[in-house]
Parts: structure tokens; C-alpha cells; sequence
């Protein structure tokens, strides 16, 4: 019984996944901070074969001025896949997958952000995907959390984007690219690493209420490492070490 | 066009709150009550009209035929988007689509495409070559709060009683579309720093973050999202989540009342 | 000699039309004032088979300044219709036909509406059209005069859309779907019922002079009964009456 | 951009209309001279320019092979659009299509369309696969003042002129396009509380709605549309109705001289 | 050895090309200003087939505001072809060529006109190719220099538009239909013809740089001989006498 | 959003070009030094990354199956956009193409085609049925000045390194994309009065004119543009191809060195 396409094997007869990885291991990451001079804070993730990048503007003042908040400062978040990230070209340009991905985003990070402290203006929180196999909204919040950190923006917390899924009736994390193509479910959500809150949130498929309670014991294992490779990029940057 | 804090409505929701009461003196857990109506759109081959206290919504299902693509010669495909027009409010505003709107629609066809109630193969007319193209459009004319949840139940209402237009298209005779289950979504506001079901429009204004959840007939969840400023825990999530299998159950009925079965 | 496509038969043999209406008989004509909690006023008009609402919001300030007129309000309309409204399915957003009909009906609201008292201000009227089987032009516009009348906005009279044709060589009153699809005219009017002037006014296909003035006299007659529903409309709505 | 009423042009201009005056001198149903030249512009298959006192426009039509309509096989199409770009005068902006050139320009195509002047059948080639589409396009230069006029006899002159390209698309000999009738638009003005024809911009300033009436050849009504803010009595319309039949004819003598018959 | 599409013979045998003119002759140019009433200052350019039309409106207040410069005129270009203008019809509105046009049009113009005169406002510059037969951006611009004379906006020298190219490896001057679409290289300039300075400058296809000298040679012979013809146009303008 | 005069900036630029020195000690004619890396985007057929200073920009190169037209039937096609998002600098916005990013990519696109280092004709598949569509997409990152030059650099060499991916598209083998030479972009801004070679963001910012000279391997011209305002003579022209021809070599021989030949 599988969803997706139908007969595609996606797990080992050992129980492993088609790349060696066991059900409960994500793609390897590596972060880095500060990479784009022109902008005030910036942060490349790179998990399995992803690539996302995140750069940081601002506080600046909020224009036009209908966008302004009294009281505190609006994120505004543009999440972009480039056109040659994918397999097939993509046309450049927004798309309501984008733009959905965009809003969700910008709300998750203001969930973490000390808006309070920049009434009237705004941060621009620009997310480019250079290459794209699956989890691309995930590793662009995690590049948008240690960009907003390299900018100096003040913040309650760090936010670590992970997802995790089901694939032949089995949970597992962090999809690659096939699982997500013939998998059956996937959970992307956003996790506050200090609070264990979740400040973004969705997800697709068919999940039983206890798949769903595995996959988000998955998360947030996998939040966990991801914060201290994250931790690790800024204080590299801090101390001046390139990676 | 700045908006001022509704300090005093936060203020006075938070007071509510702590009392477990809300500003129009529901339970936590009670919604308004939805009012289903089907049939209602002439040119439409299935359509509903929710009101759910001062918002009322329709939705309606086209059919189109198509080309399949390439890579599912046998497959049909479903569309579901929602117009939030300026019609629907004061505060919304002519334009291209706004990423609230984006996001409804988005929200409401994952829970019925996800549910796996549309089998796509019995959308296939001659394989390859013509299939049918299913489209629920969701129209808000007024918002009053928890449009999410009046779009869902339109969406799903109007799907289950669309009769497939073959005669007019000249495939064959008309006939029921096959609707296999019943996904329903539940949303949960946080007003006055806890969660409650179908805020209204005062509620949303004075509240925070979001959370929608459409579950299948057999209680599994199809889609999920968090929506807004804010962050929940674990376990607020696990409280809200036992309250919408309940609310979904009695909305089921209510659609199955509808259909006449 | 037929217009439109040729040989299809409108009239009965004895004179009348294919649903038994009468040359000088309109459809049946509903009207609910104040159906959408949300708006300042509102309006159903049910004729025939049209559906027509119609939503008012304000007056408000009108933004952006560009827009304002120092000496009055503006009337922004928005005819639409809805993507299930018709049999083919229509792709949402505006066209060339809806934003032409917008233009012109905010131009004869306009011309009831007491703008002068509401400088730089903004009163928009939203025109959903949830049902069409010809005549939503005329159907939106009775719709937005009740809508007006229901958000208590002063007007100097109120303006019944109303529209006569040509089938078969014979000036009728009010065509439906077919009538319009196969007839060689259409002249869709707005009448202010109490001064008998004419503030919408459009025309196609081809009328003598003659049949033009045939055509306007069913038109004042059909305007003249419209009126009537308008005004028991909102009478219901202010007793606190339901339909 | 906030604009000043031109509350003294309104006076002046009711001065006049009592004196039964206009503010440069014409009478009240006189035209400031149509100036019509065809084939002026070398790619266009039908070219017209009009000036008509500052007003200046240009029309050119041309043609391409199209694929029929399904419901209609052996139909090709008119299409008329105009553009009122921002070359045309200090108040027009550049941007989308403005619901005025959306109006100007589907008012002349509807007086066109409807007088039947262009047989659909005649654009035919070889039914159910090729037919000719032919496009009107419409640009205004100079607006000083009634452009639906000019824009209506630049129109049909662009028309009335046209060569069908047939050998560049190798489908037969260029030919010219079979016009059946020459229907004219004729443009009354509520100025100083009474109708005039042909209004200038000044005049159109200080002025209220406007009354386009489209005539053909038997003195049919094909197009009125009423534009702007006001309205008026079925008796003023039987008075400038009677006026545009007598100003059609001669318009529709000058088309005739340009095409030398 | 031919660039283009390769054996379409371009050159006579005696070396003059297939409309007779010689090498360094360009095609006959006509020139009248003030044409278009509702404009501040207008001209139109006739070069062989082509006409292209510009309109002047302004100086007047920049808006949106954040246009405006502190210290300058900013100087709007659009740069338009008719749908009309061309063989195939042209979809109305503008693509990337008319828009990068548009844009270096503006700044070759901001390069003769003394904006520092006008700080905070905007000189709008419409060019509306009505006829187009290769060379429309130089036509363009000359029309766009006599209108913007016309209009009484001062400028430190007038600019004219010209260009040259390559076919059958031989540089000619001001290229035509037929030479431009089988040619090897054009070379499309701004001349200011007091100065002998370049404001305008574009090229592709392929020059050694001893050809690049030739064809520049060329551009400034020509633009002398239309200098003249532009200063005529302004005089008869400004006697009041009419072409 | 008004932008004050950078006088101060500008004044400071003139001083230092009257000591032909620059304002981060370079001399005239010297580059930041181009880092070049390519085969660096997973997803990309060809990819390369620059850095120049803190400018920082991708190329990717993406292959399509398309139709070849009707009028060129063995002819593939190239196309090479750039994107300018907000990404890239605080003084870029997000919306439509702006003129600047479409005067980058069009200014890059020339300079490729017009070279002819892409035979057309070998990108044809099956005469009149199947060509390949080559698209080149630059990323701006970070603007720090001379974004043309690095543009530039990446679309060629991201070019020179691409695998045609004719496997998956189940039309032979892959192989390498045959590119016959390298042009290359050189671009000179005028500061302080005089022209100098790869600007950075401050002596654009203080700057006026620029000229993009783009050379072949023959040391031919394929491609020049003036932007910005300002005029030069031919004399400065001259002066500045010189230095366009040596650094064009130079960079040449960088792109081959990434190509291991």
C-alpha cells in the first residue's frame, strides 16, 4: 500500500533508505555565515544536494507607508527558486507555491524576531535556492534564521526548519528528492531549538495521529543538530574564521 | 492606512481568557454554527453556500476536458483556488492575488487532494488523449472570521454533490462524481493566549497565530499549516488536535445530511 | 432574416417567446436587501436565472490621493463575475468586457449617488456575479442601487437596470441566454424611476429608429415594475423583515 | 494629482450655453472640420490618419492567418483596440490598458462589428483550418479633444482601404478587403447643461456624460454607449439623435472621397 | 564569408547597394517639429520608410516622489512601436527591447538636456515608431532631440541619432530592412554634433577594430548632414512657417 | 526614497583622479582580481560562480527540447537573462524586470550570440522538430560594484563547462555543448572625469557613463553599450579598447584554465 506513483521502492530490504541513510538521519549539513558582502547579514545552507541561500536588509524604514506597523517592525520575506535550481528550468518570477512558501515564512520569523524594538520599519529576508532536491523551505528558514543572526537582529530564539515524512508506511527524516516524489506524506515545520515551540507548520499526505507524533519526535532530534551546526557557523563568523 | 494596535481588544480578550470565557459568550471549543446549503449556483455542476455566523462563502465545480500529461496518461487533475475579493471585506483590496488568498486556496485543496477523495484515474475519459479537469472555486463574499473553515465545508459540500457534465461535452451520459471520502478542516485561533475554535473577526484581530487542520474520514490528518505571528507547543497542539476530530465528525454529517444518504 | 447564427427560432407561432413569455414580459425579478454581514450595505438580485450581489462599502478615504476629487466622493465599481458562473468556466480576474462595464456603471451610480457630499472620499461598489444567463449588467446595477440605498447612502433617485432587444425582427423586452446568443440586439438601459432620465446607457447591433424607441418604451414600463421590488426590497430590510 | 474643480470653465461654459454660444465661437451641432488621409503608413495593410482640430490619430489595420473557432469553421474575426498612450496629452499615464482606451477602443470595435460591414464569412480560406483575422489598432497622438469621432472614421477609413496581403502569406492574390458599409460615430457632449457635437477638450473639461451613437449606411443604430457622469431625457436624446444622422451622411461622403468613388 | 543568413547578396556589382545608394549615403531624411497640439514640443522623423514620431511633455513635478531627484530633472522615455509599425503586428505594450531602449535613450538625452535646471521634476519623452524599416532607436532619438528643442527645453547640444553597419564585409552607412536582417554588425550612435562627443552608443555583430573606426567615420559625416536638417526643421518651426 | 547628491563623494573621486589614484588604491586600469569556480550549482548543465571584489554572482545553464522555427528549421536557440532581485543589493526592489536587470541581461546575451560561439545549427536534433533551447540564467548575489563584467564572465564560462543532458531527454548521449570561443566583457565607468576599469560600488555611486566593450577571440568587437549619463569622445573610446583588448585576454585565459585545457 503506497501513495505516490505506485510501485517505486524507496527503502532497502535491511530496513535502510535507498541512499544508506537509516530512517531516523538526515542529510548531511554544513552552514556557513556571512557570505554576501552587500548585505547585513547573510547565511548559505547546504543539506544533501540543497543549496539555499539567505540574505538580511535592514531594520530600514518600512515603505510604502501602508505597510508600516505601529508597533513593531514587518518581515518581509521573498523565498525564490532560482531558474536553473531544478531539474526542468523554472521561469523566473514568483509563483503561488513561492509565494505561499514566502508568507508562511515571514510569519514564522516574526514569531522569533524582537519586532517590538523597530516600530515602523521593516527587514527584507531574501531566500534564493541555487539547487533544489527536496526540503528547500526548510533549509531556506534555517538560512534565514543565521542570516538574521549575522545581520545583528535581535531575537527571542533561533528557528531551525526540518521535515520530516512517510515513505512505504514508514516514518522517516527528512525526505530526499525520490522519497518526496513517491513518498506519502511530509511535515516541514519550523522549531524555536531553546523553547521547543514551532512557529511554522505544515504538512501533506496521510499521516496517522501517531505517525504524526514519530515524525515530530524526528524533528525535533533533528533540530537539535542542525542548532548546534548553526551555532558553530556564527561563531565562526564572530571570530573572524572562514570556513 | 496605518493600523493602529487593537491594544484594548487584546486587552480585553486576555481578561476573557483568563475567565475561559470569549467576547460572545461561546465555549472554547463551540463554533457558530455552519449553515450548508447545496445546489445553490445555477451554471455550476456542484456548488455550496456556507454562512457561519456573519461569514458566508460559495463554492463552485467546473468541469473542463483536457489533455492528461504525459506523465499520467490516465490521470484527471483537480484545481481548487479561492478569491478573496474586495467584496469579502473592508479590508481587502483590488489586485493580483494576495498571499492571504494564495494561501486559503492552497490550504483548502491540500486537504481534498491529499485525502485521496478524488480517485484521478476515474477522471480518465480515453487514456492519453482526454481527461477531465475538476475545478472548485471558492468565492468569499463576506468575512465575519474563520473563513478557512466555511471555505473547506464549501469546497468538500459542493465537490460530493457535482454531477459530471459529460452530455454537454458529449462523452457520454452525465453522472455523480465519485467523491471517496470527506475531508474536513478544523482551525484553531489564539485569542487571549490560548486556543479556541472558529474565532471571529474580533477575535482574529485581537489574536495570534493560526493553525488548521483537515482530517480524513478515518481521523488521519491530510494537511496542516500554521498561519501568522506566533509559536504553539507540543502540547497545545496534541489539546486542539482531539477537538477537531470531534468537530470534523459532526461536519461530516452535516455534508452526508446534505448529499441525502 | 435573421441575426446571430441563422436559423434559430425564438418566437413561437403565436407570437410568443420560447419560455412563454410575452414580447413585453420580463423575468421574474427577486430582490433581498442586507445579505452580507461584512459589507455596509448590500443586495441580491435574482432575474431569471441571473444572480446578482452587490456589496457597498463606505464612504471611506479615498487613497490612494491621486484619486481624490476635492468637491466629491469617487464611485469605484467592480463588476465581476464568478468563475462558476457561466457554463464554460471563466478565469478569475478582469477582462476587457468587465472592466468596461465597471467604468460605466460607476459613471451612472455616479450620476444618483449625492457625491458632492462626501469630498475626497471613496465609496466602492462591488458587483459579484454569481449566475449568468444574459442581462448582469443590468441585473448588477438594480443590485447596487439597493445595495446604496441599504448602506444609506443619500441618492437623488434610485437606477433600475433594465434591457430590451431585437429577436426575429421583434423588439422584446429582456432577453434571456438564447435570446442574446441568437438575437440581432441588445440595449441595456439604467432609468432613474422618479425623474425618467437615462444614466447607463449602452447599445448593440441594429435597430431602426423605430424599433429603437418600441425598444426604449418596454424598457420605462420594466423599469417602472423593477422599481417597485427595489423599494419593497429595502421597506422589508428596514422593518427588520426577513424574505 | 489632487485635481481642482474647474468651477469657472463650468460657469463660463453655462454663460455661453444660455447665449446659445460655444467657447470658440462653432455653432452648437457644427464639427471643427474632419481632415481624413488614407494610406499613410507604409506596413500597415489600411492605414487612416485623422485630424480634427488638435486631435490627432492614426489607425492601421493588419492581418494574419488564424485557426477558426471550432463553433464557427468558415468565420474569420475583426479585433479593434485602441491605445490612448501617454504620447496622447499631459493627463495620460503610462501603465495598463486604462478602463478609458479599454472603452474608446471596444465602442468603435462595436460599431463596426455590429453594422455586418465585414462579411466573417468572406475572411475564410479553407474552412475549419485557415481564416484571416483582421486587426484594427488604433493611436492616438494628440488629444485635444473628442477622440471617439476621430478614432471612429480613422477606423472604418483604415478599413475601407485595405489590402488583404494574401501573396506575403501565400494564400492567393492580395486583394482588397470587401467592406459592406461605412458605419460613422457621432459624439454629443453635455456642455453648459445641453448637448453639443463635437466637443473640444476644454469643453469636455468643463462638460458632463457624453452620448456615442454609431450609425450605418441606412441610418440604423449599431453602438450608443454613455459615458461620464449624468443623465439625460429620452428628449434630448431624439434631438441629438437627429443630429448624428445628418453628420454621419457627410462623414460617410469623405470616407467615400478618399477612396476615390 | 557572410554573417546573417548566409548567400543573400546585399552589394551590386559596381559596389553600390540594392537601392542604389553608395556606401557612405544614407537614406533621405525629412524633418518637421511641432506637430502633435496637445504636446509641449513634438517632431516627426522620416528616414527612408521609417517614421517615428516623438511628443514632449514637462518639465513638471516628478511623481512618485521617490523618482524624483534632489538635483536634477529626471528624464521618462518611452520608446513605443506602433502594432501597426511592422510587417507581423506587433502585440501592444513593451517588451525587453523597447524597454532597454527606452532606458539608454534617457540617458543619452539626460546627457544633452541641462537638467540641473529643473531639480525634483520630470521631462517626459514619448517616441512612437509608426512606421519601421530598420534604424527606429536612431530615428527615435533625432525626433526626440527636435522635440525636446521645440518644447523650449534647453540643452547644451542637440543629439543626433545615426548609425552604421557591415554587409558582405563592407561598411556602410545607416542600414536598411534588408541590410539589417542579413548584415554582419550594426552600430547605432548618439552624436552631438557640437561637441563631437557620443551620448549613444550600441553595437552587435562583429568589427575589427579598424571597421568600428570606418563605421564611426561614417556616423559622423552623417550626423553633420542631419544636424542641418534638424536645424532647419527648428527655424521653419519657429518662423512659423509650415513643411 | 529622495536620494541626496553623494557631492561630497563625487568631489573626493575628482581629487584622487587628479593624482590618477583610486579611492581603494588601485591603479586605473587594474580589476579587484576575478575569482572564478564553476560546476558548482548541483542542478545546473553548466554552472559558474564569480567573485570580484564583494560582488557575487551565479550562472546557470539549463537545456530545453523545443521546436525549432519555422523559418530556421535546423537552428537551436540561445537565450541569457539576469535577474537583479532584491537579493543582490538594499537599493533593489522586488517586482517586474527593471531596465537595469534587462539592459544586464540583454548587454550579456549579445555579447554570446553575436560572438558566434554558439553554432545554431548544432543544437538542431531533427531537422524541423527538435532543436535544443540553451538558457543561460544569471544570479545576481551581491552588488558591489561592475556587475556586467562578472555577469559576463560566469554566462561564458558556466557555457564552455555544460553538459548537453541528452540522456534524459532520451535523444542520445551526453556530451559536452561545443562552444567555439570565449567573448568577453569589459566594462569602464567614468570617475572623477576620467574612465576607469571594474568600478567598484562607490565610484558607481560617485561615477557617471559607463562603456561595455565586448571582444572575441580575435580581439572583434561583438558587442558595445553606453549606459548612464554622460558623453565621451573618440579619443577616450580609443584609450580605453586598448585596455579592453589586454584584459579580455587575460580573462580568457582564466576561463580556459577552469575548462583544464
Amino acid at each position: 500500500m503506497m501513495g505516490g506513483y505506485g510501485d517505486v521502492q524507496l527503502l532497502n530490504e535491511d530496513g535502510s533508505r535507498l541512499d544508506g541513510r537509516k530512517v531516523d538521519e538526515m542529510r548531511p549539513v554544513s552552514i556557513e555565515a556571512g557570505i554576501l558582502p552587500a548585505a547585513d547579514g547573510s547565511a548559505m545552507v547546504t543539506q544533501g544536494l540543497n543549496v539555499a541561500v539567505a540574505a538580511v536588509y535592514g531594520p530600514m524604514e518600512a515603505h510604502p507607508r501602508k505597510i508600516q506597523r505601529q508597533d513593531r517592525a514587518v518581515i518581509d520575506v521573498r523565498y525564490n527558486m532560482a531558474p536553473f535550481s531544478t531539474s526542468d528550468r523554472i521561469r523566473p518570477g514568483f509563483n503561488r507555491r513561492s509565494r505561499e512558501i514566502s508568507k508562511v515564512t515571514a510569519e514564522a520569523l516574526e514569531s522569533v524576531v524582537l519586532v517590538e524594538r523597530y516600530p515602523r520599519s521593516k527587514i527584507r529576508v531574501e531566500i534564493e535556492i541555487l539547487a533544489a532536491e527536496a526540503g528547500t523551505r526548510c533549509a531556506g528558514i534555517t538560512a534565514a534564521a543565521v542570516a538574521l543572526a549575522d545581520a545583528g537582529i535581535p531575537m527571542r530564539d533561533l528557528i531551525v526548519g526540518v521535515a520530516s515524512g512517510k515513505i512505504e508506511d514508514t516514518v522517516v527524516l527528512d525526505l530526499d528528492k525520490a522519497e518526496d516524489n513517491y513518498g506519502q506524506a511530509d511535515l516541514p515545520v519550523g522549531i524555536l531549538p531553546n523553547t521547543g515551540e514551532i512557529a511554522f507548520l505544515q504538512m501533506d499526505g496521510d499521516l496517522s495521529p501517531d505517525e504524526y507524533n514519530l515524525a515530530m519526535e524526528y524533528n525535533f532530534k533533528a533540530a537539535k543538530e542542525i542548532h548546534e551546526i548553526m551555532v558553530d557557523a556564527l561563531q565562526r563568523r564572530y571570530q573572524g574564521g572562514e570556513a | 492606512m496605518v493600523q493602529l494596535v487593537p491594544t484594548l481588544l487584546r486587552q480585553e480578550l486576555a481578561r476573557l481568557a483568563e475567565e475561559d470565557a470569549r467576547i460572545d459568550g461561546r465555549g472554547r471549543w463551540d463554533s457558530r454554527g455552519f449553515n450548508l446549503e447545496t445546489d445553490c449556483l445555477y451554471n455550476a455542476e456542484g456548488s455550496a453556500k456556507v454562512v457561519l455566523g456573519g461569514t458566508v462563502v460559495y463554492a463552485g465545480v467546473k468541469f473542463e476536458l483536457r489533455t492528461p500529461w504525459p506523465d499520467r496518461p490516465t490521470q484527471g487533475s483537480l484545481m481548487c483556488g479561492a478569491e478573496l475579493r474586495p467584496v469579502a471585506g473592508r479590508k481587502y483590496e483590488p489586485g493580483p492575488p494576495s498571499p492571504q488568498s494564495i494561501e486559503l486556496g492552497r490550504v483548502v485543496d491540500r486537504g481534498i487532494r491529499e485525502s485521496g477523495c478524488i480517485d484521478m484515474e476515474s477522471l480518465c475519459i480515453v487514456p492519453g488523449e482526454k481527461v477531465w479537469g475538476v475545478m472548485i472555486d471558492i468565492h468569499v463574499m463576506s468575512d465575519q472570521g474563520n473563513i478557512f473553515d466555511a471555505c473547506g465545508l464549501a469546497a468538500i459540500a459542493a465537490l460530493r454533490t457535482a454531477v459530471v457534465p459529460a452530455e454537454r461535452f458529449d462523452v457520454g451520459e452525465d453522472h455523480v462524481l465519485g467523491v471517496k471520502g470527506t475531508p474536513i478542516m478544523a482551525s484553531f485561533t489564539r485569542v487571549g493566549g490560548r486556543f479556541v475554535y472558529d474565532a471571529t473577526e474580533q477575535e482574529e484581530l485581537g489574536g495570534d497565530e493560526r493553525i488548521h487542520i483537515t482530517l480524513g474520514d478515518e481521523g488521519h490528518l491530510h494537511s496542516l499549516q500554521k498561519g501568522l505571528k506566533g509559536a504553539f507547543t507540543p502540547a497545545e497542539f496534541t489539546e486542539i488536535f482531539d477537538v477537531a476530530q470531534e468537530r470534523c465528525v459532526e461536519l461530516r454529517k452535516l455534508v452526508a445530511e446534505k448529499e441525502g444518504n
